[in-house]
């Protein structure tokens, strides 16, 4: 049944009995021409993707629990492409793009809200590397705004301007970045995907890979039996050294916890998405009426998925900084999310030393939204055996060859990233 | 989260760095890339007990090698670093 | 051309204004100082020498050097511990830091610290409270006897801090902290305290 | 004030203090109440039933609950900058002059047009807005989701900055409890008897919990009287803090707490110096947690109409605020507890309409008390409620028997049940276990050191809460060591078994709500099960139920058993949802504190601040540092003309920079320059005493991590600077390889930074008013203290110094270090000093347009990806040792030809301006990520060459000396061509500096 306000009318008069399931409740087949492991929302687009563009349809993506319970259900919903180097600027404008057409690609409502993303900038030195940023956007066919702090003023007059410890000076503006509603791309795609024949199987845990004499990947063990694979691809941030140790693989990624906060719902305050460049905050407001926040990872390896006290404060913090308005809003919920810190910042999607097994891995804190181009470039490496063109510096081999893609400069020292 | 100094007592982890794991040695001069590579980029990434190194930066300025649950943040034992204080390593 | 005189500042002597501060009512819960004239010296052994420094220390201040968290009274001097083998000498202005220097030499890096700390007093009986919102440790009297010391971190800053004598039943804090943070920390024990009602005594010179 | 108005308040009883009558508003009408009310037991007394409007369909409701779980009487407290959304009603302590409003409708509470929502309820079910909306995609941003945005959302947040002040603090026990009922209570007698240092938390403003509605006896006293006598007890003990109006609302690692406590919320405005909120961090050896438990509505036709109560509820408001809810009141319940409501009601004089009890059997007394007082028991369920906005109408029964049955009460209490309060047990990821006795999850195990107690525990009898609450306090204390002296634990004769019949959703044809605040109702789970959201955390997130104010306290566990019913599981197989922190919802201001605007970071300021703030400087926030960036004079028409002065007075007489917040190491030890070596690319060991160098040093994988320069002050003593902005990170790195990589080298390291006032006095006039500052015994001549000298000189006036004969801007300089005390003086004295030769102080713009003159990297150059080679600084690299960074330095990538390198870059047209930020493209080529060929990084306006110059990073760039590019600055709309040239514009061959 297509999605539209004509079904929705339609099934009101029944009552709503007769809706199909959004996606099957598929039972493993004994062999797929490829399985995803994780069914997040990069594991899901892949398939989707794999299906719509590569005419693979005999896919599973395999879940260990439910859909969407890692990082795509956890993190602060925000799509953007403001990038700097060259590796990710692209990579990340092909997923804007995707993102544009989302909702009628994937018959969906994903609430693709491109209301801006505005990064202030409180020092010259800030504004220098923002018009660096932004001049690289806009040569690489991206919208990008450097503000002064009248026009900040302007958009956004509840910010701190008058006894900020840190005064904003300006900020860069992109108007086509702004938000989605995350649980839905993660339906939408299994949605999509269930459509053309992909089988999305939940409570299904990998436990093992099968391989043949030569070495080769050729299945996975699972909670659920064993499933045979022509591929297995990787799409398990958070998890992925726990998965690929189980092919004997270490990666140079650390698991990471990155707190996210929403505060009570109140009325329409925050018109855009906005990070404080003076410290770890960055805000918006969800449709419900939640303000969304959240800030810098806790810093240390984690897979507990839960915080600590420490950047509950600095966040807080940050916040009171930059818009003291909202002192007397209550933060409503706090969760932790498990990130894939790779050691240059930028994601690793790549073919893996272990023959049919592909990886998508190491997205720190902005998988959220890379996930319709991660899907596409990986359904691209899983189909063609080489990687897409907007994915070619993502590359394993970066961090021996010394080609790191590090748009913060920290180095291998995942939790400054 | 709180690390007990072995010097200072325990004490909350704002006063506390962290580094990562402390399994990676450093190679000597002529170990080559390859084994630097690994010491500066591979991780183990634990699920479970780790040693690591946290700096206690906002206390002692010792470096301190903590084993601790990665899943369950758990500390099982907290000792200084070879070279705390005027500690006397072999060369 | 004449010489020159040359006037010294403590970290505080611009905005130390002695008085009263906050709530005005009742006895000041909290009494404040900065205290200055000061000579502090960092010592810290060399490698396998800490047996031979606490001996030293010994020989030239009376006292062993702190093995462990203590501000240690000696000979003209108050001896805190900063870490593991390794005190601060804190002397009144003299010729404290020759004399460190001829003590442990050889066995002791000596680093001069005189001008990069402000050397505050925190006292009052509700001074515990008001270093409550500033101190993450529990200086619970059993916890944190007379001459018991720590360092650690106030405003992400590293201090160091020590209980004194008593003094009319009370104790006594004193805080040593960056110079160039003090004005900072100054201000907000200011806030923190002000519903205690501050006292601020006038600057002096510290006493061992 | 009269009392008028109160309707509904009885005429005696309750905790209220009669002698205090206060007024308040409410959506503008003027009320009374007494001191001891809440907001919504005076709303109550006065015969509120509409209190607020639901989320979605703006439905009417009313108080549901009498805590901090009330989902629906939720308001906007307070007006203007205090203006506080979402307050519950339930909560707020009354006040005198409280202004309070509803929230989330339009024009009016009971006149609200977004009600005509309900008309469209058949297509606004759970996940509507997925399945449609999506067409044409412009249209979402422009009108579906401005719609949206302004019907969602609930009160209004303050329209200014937050005027009050929040402070945080810390607390250190050894048994912390949470919840001063009568568990808690018992709990922090027994640990505090043992001699345990306790900290007893509880949420009310008055200890108690549900004995200050419920009563009881304990100890053969009236429960009022224990609780004061252990009050009394617990107030004796030293090391027994009590902690009211504070709530634990999370646990986080190690025993770490947080609480908030609302030190000022039940007065109009905080009194002076005091915060309205303080956030307390409360470290803990143990923790008992006797949060008690919070009754669960049922879910049926028109549950949420306003007058529909949750039985203990209305206890509390008759017992504790002597408010009725009703006159005449109905109650439905599934177990004995409910029937506590219905002596109240009858103890009061109200009216009971009947029972309708779901179990088969109920007591003789219960039967007898029905005969009493005339009300029937009816064997079944509440099929649904009439009723709106004036409150409940017609109640219809379901008779087990399949007849039905109405009863016409103006308020109806109902119990579905108790679930103990399992938020703080289960905060690290621990799942709650199912009881069937009691069908409600428990904890099961919890956060290290934490236990529950009491009916947080499921205990839900008075003498059990009692009991385990000792025993957990008396365990707590002895497991840390203390004594067998717990005392024994309090007793009561109130030992009744808690039985239930199971009652979750009674099927029908009215809006049946699960979760009141979100509108979720019994069919929206049902189209969840049936579209394949059969997870709790897909139903949640797919209806939004759960995700409210109070987070599914009210809510969850229904919905969890409608949807084990639909899939056919049973409800622990269905599962929970994750507990996450907080408790309750907190205050963002209480959670930052102090930290807000200026205090958000602390300040630190250079020995020469007050002087420059004095010279009227203008000042830039460079980390946390204040630093003087231009020092204007009167006259002057912008920061141009003033930087311009300032560096044609170094360039041609003399000026001084206070550069002090460069990072000061002492590295001692007879290992000292063999450690530099191994830390640095270049190499210190064999630097001479009395030479100072400049060090570049890497991080492990090759890239520059930060440069300065070290002098060699004695054999085993170095002084070594870092960048500002690299002060503290340098330290710990140097401390990482003194103790972790390099333990055998004998050396030490001392932070320096604040005991020396440190300034750069440049200019080619630099020794002759040097030489008014220093002792006349001190040579400065070039021969007696050359380039790159370092020693220790005599002021006059007795002052001793440390020079440096280092230069940052290419001028013959030095660099001044006297102890921290006399920076204040020694500027000062270079003023009067240098008057004769027009000494001028500069900023650091001043310093910035020099650096760029003579071609010296900065922090725009080490970026964090560039290496030495990249910098022009490759040939620094020894190849003779090791040292941090070597190996990787040499990687294929980080060598390749076509690297961007550092260059000099000016506008061809000398009356250009060149911007950082610009990107540098080939001249003919069409910009594109092709052709993007690096960037500029720094700029200035050059007085000495009359000019903008900058540095860049270009790739190529060593090559492409001499070549004309262009600048392409599409953010600022500007192309131009600029000439890559040299770095080093100004006195190339270092003239000037050497003297």
């Amino acid at each position: 049944m297509k999605y539209s306000i004509f079904s929705l009318a339609r099934a009101a008069l029944s009552g709503h009995k007769k809706w199909p399931r959004t996606w099957r409740d598929a039972e493993p087949k004994p062999r797929y021409d490829v399985v995803i492991i994780g069914g997040g929302g990069h594991g899901l687009a892949t398939a989707y993707h794999l299906a719509a563009e590569y005419g693979i349809r005999n896919v599973a993506v395999l879940e260990k629990g439910w859909i969407g319970s890692g990082n795509a259900g956890r993190n602060t919903t925000i799509i953007r492409s403001n990038y700097l180097l060259p590796g990710n600027i692209g990579f990340y404008e092909l997923s804007m793009k995707l993102w544009e057409t989302m909702e009628r690609d994937l018959n969906y409502n994903t609430m693709v809200s491109q209301r801006g993303v505005l990064n202030l900038y409180h020092s010259d030195a800030q504004r220098d590397a923002y018009a660096r940023r932004g001049n690289a956007m806009r040569i690489n066919g991206i919208d990008a705004e450097l503000l002064d702090r009248t026009a900040v003023r302007k958009m956004v007059p509840f910010l701190n301007f008058d006894n900020a410890r840190f005064p904003i000076e300006g900020g860069l503006l992109q108007r086509r970045g702004g938000t989605a509603r995350h649980d839905a791309v993660v339906w939408g795609y299994a949605h999509a995907a269930d459509r053309l024949g992909v089988d999305i199987i939940q409570n299904c845990e990998v436990t093992g890979f099968v391989r043949d004499a030569g070495g080769r990947v050729t299945g996975v063990e699972t909670s659920r039996g064993k499933i045979g694979a022509g591929k297995v691809g990787m799409a398990v941030a958070g998890s992925s050294s726990r998965v690929a140790a189980m092919a004997d693989l270490r990666l140079p990624i650390e698991s990471h916890v990155l707190q996210a906060f929403v505060s009570e719902g109140i009325k329409p305050l925050i018109p855009n998405v906005i990070t404080f460049g003076a410290g770890h905050f960055y805000v918006s407001q969800s449709d419900k009426g939640g303000l969304v926040f959240g800030g810098d990872i806790d810093g240390y390896n984690s897979y507990a998925q839960r915080g600590n006290l420490p950047v509950v404060e600095d966040v807080c913090e940050g916040g009171m900084a930059l818009m003291p308005i909202i002192g007397r809003v209550r933060l409503l919920r706090q969760w932790g999310g498990i990130m894939d810190m790779s050691m240059d910042g930028s994601p690793i999607i790549d073919r893996t030393p272990v023959d049919g097994l592909y990886l998508n891995a190491g997205w720190c804190y902005g998988g959220f939204k890379a996930t319709p181009a991660s899907g596409l470039v990986f359904a691209h490496l899983l189909a063609r055996d080489e990687p897409h063109k907007e994915a070619t510096r993502f590359r394993l081999d970066r961090f021996r060859r010394g080609a790191m893609i590090d748009e913060k400069g920290q180095g291998a020292q995942p939790n400054l990233h | 989260m709180r690390i007990a100094c072995p010097f200072c007592g325990p004490r909350e982890n704002g006063e506390f760095s962290y580094l990562g794991d402390a399994k990676p040695k450093r190679p000597g001069p002529d170990a080559g890339e390859e084994a630097v590579y690994d010491y500066v980029y591979l991780r183990d990434n634990v699920a479970g007990e780790m040693e690591e190194f946290w700096y206690h930066g906002g206390g002692c300025r010792s470096w301190l090698k903590v084993r601790r649950n990665t899943v369950t943040h758990e500390i099982f034992s907290v000792e200084a670093a070879a070279g705390a204080g005027a500690a006397k390593a072999a060369s | 051309m004449v010489e020159l005189d040359w006037t010294a500042t403590t970290p505080l002597s611009r905005i130390h204004v002695a008085g009263r501060h906050g709530a005005a009512q009742g006895a000041a819960g909290v009494t404040l100082a900065e205290l200055s004239d000061f000579e502090l010296v960092q010592v810290m052994a060399r490698r396998g020498q800490w047996g031979a420094v606490a001996q030293a220390c010994a020989e030239a201040y009376g006292k062993a050097a702190p093995a462990r968290p203590q501000a240690v009274t000696a000979q003209g001097a108050l001896l805190v511990w900063s870490g593991p083998d390794q005190f601060l000498i804190l002397s009144p202005r003299g010729a404290a830091v020759e004399k460190a220097r001829t003590s442990f030499s050889g066995m002791a890096s000596l680093s001069e610290q005189s001008d990069g700390r402000s050397l505050i007093r925190i006292s009052g009986f509700q001074a515990r409270d008001l270093l409550a919102k500033v101190c993450s440790l529990d200086l619970h009297p059993a916890v944190f006897p007379v001459d018991a010391a720590a360092a650690t971190s106030i405003d992400h800053t590293a201090v160091n801090l020590w209980r004194g004598e008593d003094s009319s039943g009370e104790a006594v804090f004193f805080l040593l902290v960056f110079a160039t943070f003090a004005e900072s920390l100054w201000r907000t024990m200011l806030d923190s305290g002000a519903e205690y009602g501050i006292a601020i005594d006038a600057s002096g010179a510290w006493q061992p | 004030m009269s009392a008028g108005g109160q309707t509904h308040r009885l005429a005696s009883g309750g905790l209220i203090d009669r002698g205090k009558p206060l007024g308040f508003s409410f959506d503008g009408q003027t009320m009374s109440g007494y001191a001891g009310d809440t907001l919504a037991s005076a709303l109550i007394a006065n015969g509120v039933k509409l209190v607020g409007r639901s989320f979605k369909y703006h439905r009417p409701r009313g108080i549901l609950t009498a805590g901090s779980e009330e989902p629906n009487a939720l308001v906007e407290l307070r007006s203007g900058a205090r203006r506080e959304p979402n307050t519950r009603a339930t909560t707020v302590e009354l006040y005198d002059g409280l202004v309070a409003a509803s929230q989330n409708r339009w024009p009016s509470l009971s006149f609200d047009l977004l009600s005509v929502n309900q008309l469209a309820a058949p297509i606004f079910v759970a996940g509507f807005y997925y399945k449609t909306f999506m067409w044409p995609g412009a249209l979402w941003e422009k009108f579906y989701e401005p719609l949206i945005r302004r019907a969602a959302g609930l009160g209004r947040a303050a329209p200014e900055s937050d005027p009050d002040h929040y402070e945080k603090a810390w607390a250190h026990c050894d048994v912390l409890v949470a919840g001063g009922g009568p568990a808690g209570l018992a709990a922090a007698l027994a640990a505090g008897r043992a001699g345990a240092r306790v900290i007893l938390c509880e949420e009310d403003a008055t200890l108690g919990g549900r004995l200050l509605s419920d009563g009881g006896t304990i100890d053969s006293m009236p429960a009022a009287d224990w609780v004061a006598r252990a009050v009394e007890e617990l107030g004796a003990m030293p090391d027994v803090r009590i902690m009211t109006r504070t709530t634990v609302t999370s646990a986080f690692d190690h025993g770490t707490h947080a609480a908030l406590e609302r030190v000022n919320d039940h007065v109009p405005v905080p009194p002076e110096h005091q915060p309205r909120q303080r956030l307390w961090r409360i470290v803990a050896k143990r923790t008992v947690v006797a949060a008690g438990a919070l009754e669960r509505p049922v879910v049926f036709g028109g549950n949420d109409v306003p007058g529909v109560m949750l039985a203990s509820a209305v206890r509390t408001y008759i017992n504790r605020y002597a408010a009725a809810p009703a006159k005449r009141l109905a109650l439905f319940t599934n177990n004995d507890d409910g029937w506590k409501t219905v002596d109240a009601a009858l103890a009061s004089g109200l009216t009971i309409a009947g029972v309708v009890d779901a179990r088969a059997e109920v007591s003789a007394g219960q039967r007898a008390l029905a005969s009493k007082h005339g009300f029937a028991v009816l064997n079944g369920v509440v099929d649904h409620v009439d009723g709106g906005k004036a409150g409940t109408g017609k109640i219809a029964v379901a008779l087990a028997g399949g007849a039905t049955a109405t009863l016409e009460a103006d308020g109806l209490a109902v119990s579905g049940g108790w679930n103990p309060s399992v938020g703080l047990t289960s905060q690290h990821r621990g799942r709650p276990k199912w009881r069937d006795d009691i069908a409600a999850f428990v904890p099961d195990g919890g956060p290290v050191g934490m236990v529950a107690a009491g009916s947080a525990n499921g205990v839900f009898s008075l003498a059990g809460c009692l009991k385990e609450g000792h025993a957990a306090g008396a365990a707590a204390a002895a497991d840390l060591g203390f004594g067998n002296s717990a005392g024994a634990a309090p007793s009561s004769d109130d030992d009744a078994t808690y039985a239930l019949k199971p009652v979750w959703h009674v099927k029908g044809k009215k809006k049946a709500f699960v979760d009141f605040q979100n509108d979720v109702t019994a069919s929206d789970v049902a189209l969840a099960a049936l579209e394949g959201f059969q997870s709790v955390e897909h139903l949640k997130r797919y209806t939004t139920l759960g995700m409210a104010t109070d987070q599914g306290k009210t809510s969850n566990t229904q919905g969890l058993a409608i949807m084990a019913e639909l899939t056919g599981r049973s409800i622990p197989e269905t599962g929970t949802t994750i507990y996450r922190p907080p408790y309750v919802p907190v205050a963002i201001g209480a959670l930052a504190g102090h930290h807000r605007d200026e205090n958000f970071h602390s300040v630190r300021l250079t020995p020469s601040h007050h002087w420059a703030a004095e010279q009227g400087a203008v000042f830039v926030d460079t980390g946390l540092w204040k630093r003087a960036q231009w020092y204007p004079k009167k006259g002057e028409k912008d920061w141009l003309e003033s930087v311009t002065r300032e560096v044609k007075a170094v360039r041609s007489g003399v000026g001084f920079c206070d550069v002090s917040t460069l990072g000061k190491i002492d590295v001692h030890g007879p290992d000292a320059g063999a450690f530099l070596d191994r830390v640095y690319i270049n190499t210190f060991s064999s630097l001479a005493v009395g030479k100072a160098r400049y060090g570049l040093m890497l991080r492990e994988d090759g890239i520059v991590y930060d440069d300065g320069t070290t002098s060699r002050l004695a054999e085993d003593h170095y002084f070594l600077t870092t960048t500002t902005a690299k002060a503290g990170p340098v330290m710990q790195h140097l401390e990482f390889c003194r103790q972790i990589l390099f333990p055998e080298l004998d050396v030490q390291l001392a932070s320096v930074s604040d005991q020396w006032a440190q300034f750069s006095i440049a200019g080619p006039k630099v020794r002759d008013l040097l030489k008014e500052i220093v002792d006349p015994s001190e040579d400065l001549s070039n021969e007696g203290f050359p380039f790159m000298a370092v020693r220790e000189v005599l002021l006059r006036g007795g002052v001793k110094a440390r020079l440096f004969r280092i230069s940052f801007s290419g001028e013959m300089a030095f660099e001044i270090s006297v102890p921290a005390r006399f920076g204040d003086a020694l500027v000062r004295k270079l003023m009067t000093a240098g008057e004769k030769f027009g000494v001028t102080p500069y900023g650091t713009e001043a310093l910035g347009v020099m650096r760029v003159e003579k071609g010296h990297v900065a922090g725009p150059e080490l970026n964090g990806m560039t290496t030495a080679a990249d910098l022009g600084l490759g040939k620094m690299m020894s190849t003779k040792k090791d040292f941090i960074g070597r190996v990787m330095a040499g990687r294929e990538a980080l060598v390749a030809p076509d690297r961007m390198v550092v260059v000099g870059i000016k506008p061809v047209d000398q009356s250009r301006r060149l911007r950082s930020g610009a990107h540098i493209i080939k001249k003919g080529e069409v910009p594109s990520p092709d052709t993007d060929g690096g960037y500029v990084t720094s700029v200035c306006f050059s007085p000495t060459f009359d000019q903008w110059l900058g540095l860049g990073l270009v790739t190529h760039g060593r090559e492409r000396i001499g070549e004309i590019a262009v600048a392409h600055d599409p953010l600022r709309g500007e192309d131009y061509e600029v000439e890559l040239c040299n770095p080093v514009f100004y006195d190339p061959e270092g003239g000037r500096q050497r003297g």
